[in-house]
């Protein structure tokens, strides 16, 4: 079936998006999505002329609710790897990465070589997750929580040394002032987050690149950039 | 159906599937020896201890009966580095188990306890025997044998429900389910095969249980 | 100095006083039948006795150490004062010499070997030296009381108290338990009994105490008891009217 | 940061609580009836019947019910087969706590006497006339202390729903959490609300074991 | 025709065979007392008569229908056979009256004002009319057998199995329960009964079945089996030797 003509046919795009995942996605005081991906979901639906329908996923189950033909697209904060892409498609990038490792003032930490013989909170499956397991010493350790809620936790009550984690969510900690007040001690770089959408979509899958590659020059994602990460879109996205 | 299963894949993570159904062999193995430890001594405790801890132990066990697992789990491996106790992921989980473990067992115990006929207590005593002691070596065994079956089942259930271990880092069957679907996006075969173990892990717990039950029962004695 | 001397014992359940204010004392060597009535409170002056319940009034002294209601006292008590029930009570996730055993090692921390040949002694004393290793559930009732009482025996009590130890028994197997008994009696131990096996009494008691509604109502010799009963009530228990 | 109140957040949570009240339900009173069916099996007189309900409850019972969420939900949408998301739950949860409660009843049904059955029988009762008059009246009075308090494993397991998207109690109190980073104040209220919930029926099973024993002792 | 025709019937549970072939023809209106030592077979052979356990070999038939092992036709026999047990099994949630009434609105449909009737004339005939609406456990044992007949009389069987009916009861009421059966067999109930009440046997019985390891060892009317048993086993077991 052309996914595509299915969703112009029904007039709704049916998204996966996270809501235990802030700054991409959490929930307001009405408990109703929103962050980073909802705001791209919403976009994408506009363009499409269809209306957004969101389905909030966790971890575990964001791909197979693609896979079972629930959703049409997971947009998740997803990173990219050989074996997923084994499973399912990937757009353009539609986000930057603009998380970080984060630690205490006492630790010197400034590259992942440093991380030797430290413990390290990430959440299960996201980015930083996939991207750290590459890039951290052998001996160190990377704990992985189910959700940002976990790896924070861990950090704050000082289970873990550091944690990878967004910017604008180590604000918010930081906010709150803990007694481990976290700074950023380097980024994890080029490794943006893409939209996943079922194999052999190819239709489907050039409206979003599309989409996004509009939304990009005409400063729309730019704008979504600003809001929920502070920061503009990086110029090699 | 557009979704083609492959297996074979999975070979390749053998060493976090192996690790998982280790941790969790650990988790049931401590929890299940170390829970009705606990769960005896709150039986008797419930039954027939000290009046002035019998309270103590009925909240406990009323708190621990009447609230989920996973936030059991949380408040020991996020609440208590607050007070100073900062216990790594896998002890947290096998102090989490023991504990709930120990709720459960405490109850079902207890009823052996009471079912025992008031002439053992009675013969215990007038052969100079404490009450402990009458407890220890009189009492004890035949209640547990009575109610061998329904700890058995209980221990099982408690094995399956430390799952949610993995939310804590705690990297059990679970958690490798959860990390290899988080690599390769397959989380039918990663489902599929976790499922699949934690069958064979419960019949043969059941097996050992009841195996462990026919070695510290000599004999269907129980009344 | 009697070794059992009970004095003026009350004893209330609630409201309901069962023990009136009872006397007695016994000798060493002697064997003692209580009779009476259901209800006549016969059980539970020996419970009394034993520590089981704990007594309203008067007192309690065995071999001239009073009965007190704290777990020392009523150890050292029970050391003194065997008693066997009319449900057997024997444990039954221990073999037949498990159960002899027990007591000996938990209580008197007798070496295993020891009382093992103590226990052997014992099973062999009551006719079941080679049912050592059978299960309490494998043997008859009468056998079943007998093990009792080899289980009381090895604690080497100074006496025994029997609370009518053959009316769970089949007709058949009354008389095993009761030759059994009748032999302690003739070793010369110490043996409070309730009993209704009327011929029995008469045949192996010194005493005979008959008990009527909480208290001692008539007691003597079997001979003069059961051949010259003075009170309207044992009369009537006896069937002599 | 959007900043929730206490009062956000308990609102939340309560309105959450509503789902895992209607899930509870549904799987209790879902369960009670597949559950009768399954004893029925259980203890019929052919062997096939009662291999079948033993496999069944030994499957049930043996595997994480969140894995059995995940495939009525998700494995059967592989098939092309569209289950929305509550029928899913009240399936899976259906048949769990089924398992469970034909085994908690199998026991009270073999706590009624032989004899029972054996009278009945040379009444010239049929097998099912004997189980409605007879049997499960006698089982019944037994049975409801052990159903109440598995129904409290009942509200537990409902938190398990959120892995096909329920945002019951428990995926509430994680997602509130996520966005207000007060794990203590919203796992603290979590757990009393479930503890509102339970403690009334673990209470009410004991009270009412209570009352049964002491009717045994009066007979 | 007789009533009861059993014709060679075997039974073995497992490896161990029971009744070894028995033959017995019981005639309307006859009463019949089995009797023979523990573990001979009787229980088992009533069981066999009344399908609660199936036949290994041979053949039952009850007024001409042979016994076969399904529903209808087990329901069919139970209809003309009723039975009555050592354990009375009452059944405890139903009143007096429930008990009597159940098995007739629910086997034969029959309305409940009728079987209403039915229960209070049966219950009459057992001397128990004004116990309708009290529960079994209201009642003494002897009360309760009283009922249990009534319940079996309520299905107006052809006859009647009874097994060790008063073996449960405490002296004082085994004699209640015997006038009632007294009673059936003088108004001319088929009546198979085993029992241990070898005077109530003399007296009632037409005929008396003496089964010894599975077999009939010995028949006839009671005036000759009584006075003059034939077989050394009888001899024995009646403690004339
Ligand atoms: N634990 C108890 N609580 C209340 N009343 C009791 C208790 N034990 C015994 N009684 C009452 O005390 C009275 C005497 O009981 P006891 O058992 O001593 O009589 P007994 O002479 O041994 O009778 P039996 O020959 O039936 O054994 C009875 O009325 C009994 O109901
Ligand atoms: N369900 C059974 N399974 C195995 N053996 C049985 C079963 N029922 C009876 N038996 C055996 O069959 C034999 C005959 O038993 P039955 O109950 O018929 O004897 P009985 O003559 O009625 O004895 P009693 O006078 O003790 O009631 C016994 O040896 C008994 O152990
Ligand atoms: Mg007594
Ligand atoms: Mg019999």
């Amino acid at each position: 079936a052309d996914a595509l003509a299915d969703i112009t046919a029904r007039g709704t795009l049916r998204v996966a998006v996270p809501q235990d995942f802030p700054p991409f996605g959490s929930v307001g005081t009405d408990m109703a999505p929103m962050g980073y991906d909802i705001d791209v979901a919403n976009l994408i639906a506009e363009k499409l002329g269809v209306k957004a329908e969101l389905v909030p996923v966790t971890s575990a189950n964001r791909v197979p609710y693609l896979q079972t033909n629930k959703v049409d697209l997971v947009i998740s904060s997803l990173g990219k790897n050989a074996e997923r892409e084994k499973v399912i498609d990937f757009s353009a990038a539609y986000a930057p990465f603009f998380n970080g490792v984060f630690a205490p003032a006492d630790l010197s930490i400034a590259k992942a070589e440093d991380l030797a013989g430290k413990s390290i909170g990430v959440t299960r499956g996201a980015v930083e997750d996939l991207e750290l397991t590459k890039i951290a010493p052998a001996d160190a350790t990377i704990k992985r929580y189910e959700d940002n809620n976990g790896t924070i936790s861990a950090f704050l009550s000082g289970q873990v040394d550091t944690i990878a984690t967004g910017n604008v969510v180590a604000a918010a900690i930081l906010a709150k002032n803990p007694p481990k007040r976290p700074e950023m001690k380097f980024l994890i770089k080029n490794s943006p987050c893409y939209i996943g959408l079922n194999k052999e979509q190819a239709a489907l899958l050039e409206k979003v690149n599309a989409i996004i590659a509009a939304a990009k020059t005409d400063g729309s994602l730019n704008a979504i950039s600003q809001k929920w990460l502070g920061a503009d879109l990086p110029s090699d996205l | 159906m557009s979704y083609h299963f492959e297996f074979g894949w999975l070979l390749e993570y053998y060493p976090e599937i192996i690790k998982g159904i280790l941790v969790t062999l650990e988790l049931i193995a401590i929890g299940g020896v170390l829970g009705i430890a606990l769960g005896i001594f709150c039986a008797w405790v419930r039954a027939l201890g000290p009046a002035w801890l019998k309270p103590v132990v009925a909240t406990y066990v009323e708190l621990i009966r009447n609230t989920p697992f996973l936030i059991q789990l949380f408040f020991i491996f996020f609440g208590l580095p607050s007070l100073g106790l900062q216990l790594p992921e896998l002890t947290a989980a096998n102090l989490a188990m023991v504990i709930n473990l120990g709720a459960y067992s405490c109850e079902i115990i207890r009823a052996g306890i009471q079912a025992t006929p008031k002439g053992q207590f009675e013969a215990g005593e007038s052969l100079a025997m404490t009450r402990f002691e009458t407890f220890r070596h009189v009492v004890l065994v035949p209640s547990l044998q009575r109610i061998w079956p329904a700890l058995s089942s209980q221990v099982v259930i408690v094995m399956l429900g430390s799952s949610v271990v993995s939310q804590i880092a705690a990297e059990d069957l679970t958690f490798a389910a959860n990390f290899i679907q988080s690599r390769t996006f397959r989380a039918f075969e990663a489902y599929i095969v976790s499922t699949s173990i934690y069958l064979v892990l419960a019949i043969l717990l059941r097996q050992v249980l009841a195996m462990v039950g026919g070695l510290i029962f000599p004999r269907r004695a129980a009344r | 100095m009697s070794l059992i001397e009970i004095t003026e014992v009350r004893k209330s359940f609630g409201t309901t006083e069962v023990l009136k204010g009872i006397n007695l004392n016994v000798e060493p060597g002697e064997v003692i039948a209580i009779i009476g009535k259901s209800g006549s409170g016969k059980s539970t002056l020996l419970r009394c006795i034993n520590g089981l319940e704990t007594i309203t009034d008067g007192s309690i002294a065995v071999a001239g150490a009073q009965l007190l209601d704290d777990e020392v006292h009523l150890k050292a008590l029970r050391l003194k004062v065997g008693m066997i029930f009319q449900q057997f009570n024997l444990f039954p996730h221990l073999t037949v010499g498990g159960n002899v055993m027990l007591s000996q090692t938990v209580v008197k921390k007798t070496p295993k070997a020891e009382a093992e040949a103590t226990a052997r002694k014992m099973l062999e004393r009551v006719g079941l030296g080679h049912r050592f290793d059978a299960y309490p559930d494998e043997l008859s009732g009468g056998q079943q009381q007998r093990v009792a009482i080899a289980r009381a025996l090895a604690m080497q009590p100074a006496a025994l108290l029997c609370d009518e130890i053959t009316s769970a028994l089949d007709p058949e197997l009354v008389a095993e338990v009761l030759a059994v008994v009748r032999e302690l009696a003739a070793e010369g131990m110490t043996l409070l009994m309730v009993t209704h096996e009327m011929k029995f009494a008469r045949d192996v008691c010194n005493r005979v105490v008959f008990m009527h509604q909480g208290r001692v109502h008539e007691a003597g010799r079997p001979e003069d008891v059961f051949a010259n009963p003075q009170t309207p009530e044992l009369k009537q228990f006896l069937g002599v009217s | 940061m959007i900043t929730f109140t206490l009062w956000d957040i308990l609102r939340n949570l309560l309105l959450a609580t509503r789902w895992t009240i209607l899930l509870s339900l549904v799987s209790f009173i879902g369960g009670g009836a597949v559950g009768l069916a399954l004893l029925f099996l259980r203890i019929s007189k052919r062997k096939a019947f009662r291999v079948i309900a033993k496999y069944y409850i030994e499957l049930f019972q043996g595997t994480p019910l969140l894995m059995q969420l995940f495939i009525a939900f998700f494995g059967l949408g592989l098939f092309g087969i569209d289950v929305p998301a509550w029928l899913a739950a009240g399936l899976a949860l259906t048949l769990w706590s089924a398992a469970f409660l034909a085994e908690i009843w199998r026991g009270c049904v073999e706590a009624v006497a032989k004899g029972q059955w054996e009278a009945s029988a040379s009444l010239g009762m049929g097998r099912l006339q004997q189980m409605r008059y007879v049997i499960l009246p006698q089982a019944l009075r037994v049975a409801i202390p052990p159903t109440v308090g598995f129904s409290v494993q009942i509200v537990k397991g409902t938190a398990l729903t959120s892995i096909i998207g329920f945002v019951e109690l428990s995926k509430a109190g994680t997602v509130v959490t996520n966005a207000t980073f007060q794990p203590f104040t919203v796992y603290g209220l979590v757990a009393l609300i479930y503890f509102a919930l339970c403690w009334p029926l673990s209470k009410s099973s004991q009270i009412l074991e209570r009352k049964l024993n002491v009717a045994h002792r009066n007979h």
